[in-house]
């Protein structure tokens, strides 16, 4: 199965677009089913670059983190993992809000493609010149030097805004890819749940569970779940070894 | 000199319209035949209604409050068959998803965009700021004063509508 | 698509005229909206009866055999006295903000301007080249050769400054 990167606009789109073909109301939707179609989806994808990869791919960590939660009941989460969860929001009430927000402007843009069916096209008159004004006027009309002040202390003290999903000090995909190739084949194979459970931060768990699906969708292991709901056997494939773990798909 | 008498005047409006093929306002209109603005008003009204009707291929159109000639909707694939015109290439999902967030959230930042997407929105913002239809309004008071970005005029017209108020309600 | 009827024809043929940029044949008008040329020079007649009245400001004008639509020449006066009195739009917020950093800061490259601002500037720097505020001063002596920009004499001029050293200081 082929699916177009393009038809989606973006992962939350994706998500959405598979829970309604469920026809399940958002609120009452079990995120660790649509878990699994979301990453059935999202690992049957042709990227064209890396960026826009990882976008998907963050939400799919983050449907993951969920369902791992979910299959652990709240007792049998790891220490280290109650303690990451204690500063954030309930990570599914938080994916549930997103959605439900993103919807609204998502059903708003159909309204706009309509109305842009119609309006695009009215043409006007291709421009053409007015008779020139014998005087020319002031392009700055009603500006002072202090606005040119004001506007340059302005733009002078901006930051960029950055993309706010990672982290500044997010752990870099790559090492934590190395890193499971490298313990895969010491002890040959290994459970997913382990390599999460000794994961030290949020973060660490973000970048481990994106380095174990990019190892899976590169070829360099394989995964593999013997029965429902239990552990995930990771393996390393013959091709384990070949090569940077950085070097482009 | 002023028009002779209101027939008159209704055709100035019409002729400098035409020629102007930009929005102007009843103010700009009103002075440009000298006729105070209440009667300019009640002519462009009039002009308005008399290309109502499907028999004129030409419709007198509000947008934001100013008025512009365009061509009548019904007849766009005449015009389209002239190569002349082509048809503008409809927007990518994922603009129009961003354009829908600027349109009912304006002003409104880039992380704000990306923060509803889930997505980067830098591509899109790019596309919809060099097609004119938003544009930079100013930056918003917070730490990084980050870019505030609303739309224009020709967004309206790229839409057909008249103003931001007419907008349909956010589902 | 064809028009339903000979009323659509007419208003489709006054569509074309009205959005194309150049003089139309009526074999080229035919084709548009395909009905035979005889029939769509009888339309184009009729459409030409319709605009010949001083009711009209648009007149259907014939040019080397094709036909355009122009603004009736008796309004010409009124054409002028709206352009006498156009206004160039204020500069928007963006391009204040260019306008301040190559002001204080020249010369200075669009990537630093990009660099400061956080966001893209190139369509400032257009418009500010065009009203004749600020100008390509020489280019810088570093890798791609960047082009630098400065002020202009005229920038001067229309803020009432002698010299830059009158701009006011950086706190």
């Amino acid at each position: 199965m082929k699916v177009d990167t393009e038809s989606f606009s973006g992962p939350l789109d994706l998500l959405l677009s598979l829970i309604e073909k469920k026809q399940i109301d958002i609120c009452e939707v079990s995120i660790s089913d649509i878990a699994d179609d979301y990453l059935e989806q999202v690992s049957a994808m042709e990227w064209l670059d890396i960026d826009q990869a990882a976008e998907f791919l963050i939400l799919a960590a983050t449907l993951l983190y969920i369902k791992v939660r979910a299959l652990l009941g709240p007792e049998e989460v790891p220490d280290e993992l109650a303690a990451a969860e204690e500063e954030a929001v309930d990570p599914r009430a938080e994916l549930v809000a997103r959605l439900v927000e993103y919807r609204r402007y998502r059903d708003a843009a159909r309204v706009l493609r309509s109305l842009e069916a119609v309006g695009s096209r009215m043409y006007t008159r291709p421009p053409r010149p007015l008779p020139t004004p014998t005087v020319r006027a002031n392009p700055v009309e009603g500006m002072t030097v202090h606005d040119l002040l004001r506007a340059y202390l302005d733009a002078s003290s901006s930051i960029p805004e950055e993309f706010p999903y990672l982290p500044a000090d997010e752990i870099p995909i790559a090492t934590q890819m190395v890193a499971v190739l490298v313990r895969l084949a010491r002890r040959g194979r290994s459970g997913l749940f382990e390599f999460l459970g000794g994961a030290k931060s949020r973060h660490l768990l973000i970048s481990t569970v994106l380095a174990v699906l990019e190892l899976v969708r590169r070829g360099r292991i394989s995964a593999s779940q013997p029965a429902p709901f239990g552990e995930i056997w990771l393996f390393p494939t013959s091709q384990a070894m070949g090569g940077a773990p950085n070097e482009p798909a | 000199m002023r028009p002779t008498n209101l027939h008159e005047a209704q055709a100035a409006i019409e002729a400098i319209l035409f020629a102007a093929s930009f929005p102007l306002s009843v103010k700009e209109l009103a002075a440009a035949i000298q006729i105070d603005e209440d009667t300019t008003a009640k002519l462009l009204r009039e002009l308005q209604d008399r290309h109502s009707c499907k028999e004129s291929g030409i419709v007198v159109s509000k947008v934001d409050g100013s008025f512009i000639l365009m061509s009548r909707p019904e007849y766009a694939h005449f015009v389209e068959n002239l190569s002349a015109r082509q048809r503008p290439a409809p927007l990518s999902p994922a603009s129009i998803e961003t354009l829908s967030i600027i349109a009912y959230r304006q002003p409104v930042t880039r992380g704000e965009i990306d923060r509803i997407r889930g997505v980067s929105s830098d591509s899109s913002i790019a596309t919809l700021s060099e097609r004119g239809l938003i544009a930079e309004v100013g930056r918003r008071n917070s730490v990084g004063r980050p870019v505030l970005y609303g739309t224009t005029p020709e967004f309206l017209m790229y839409l057909g509508l008249a103003s931001l108020s007419d907008l349909p309600p956010l589902p």
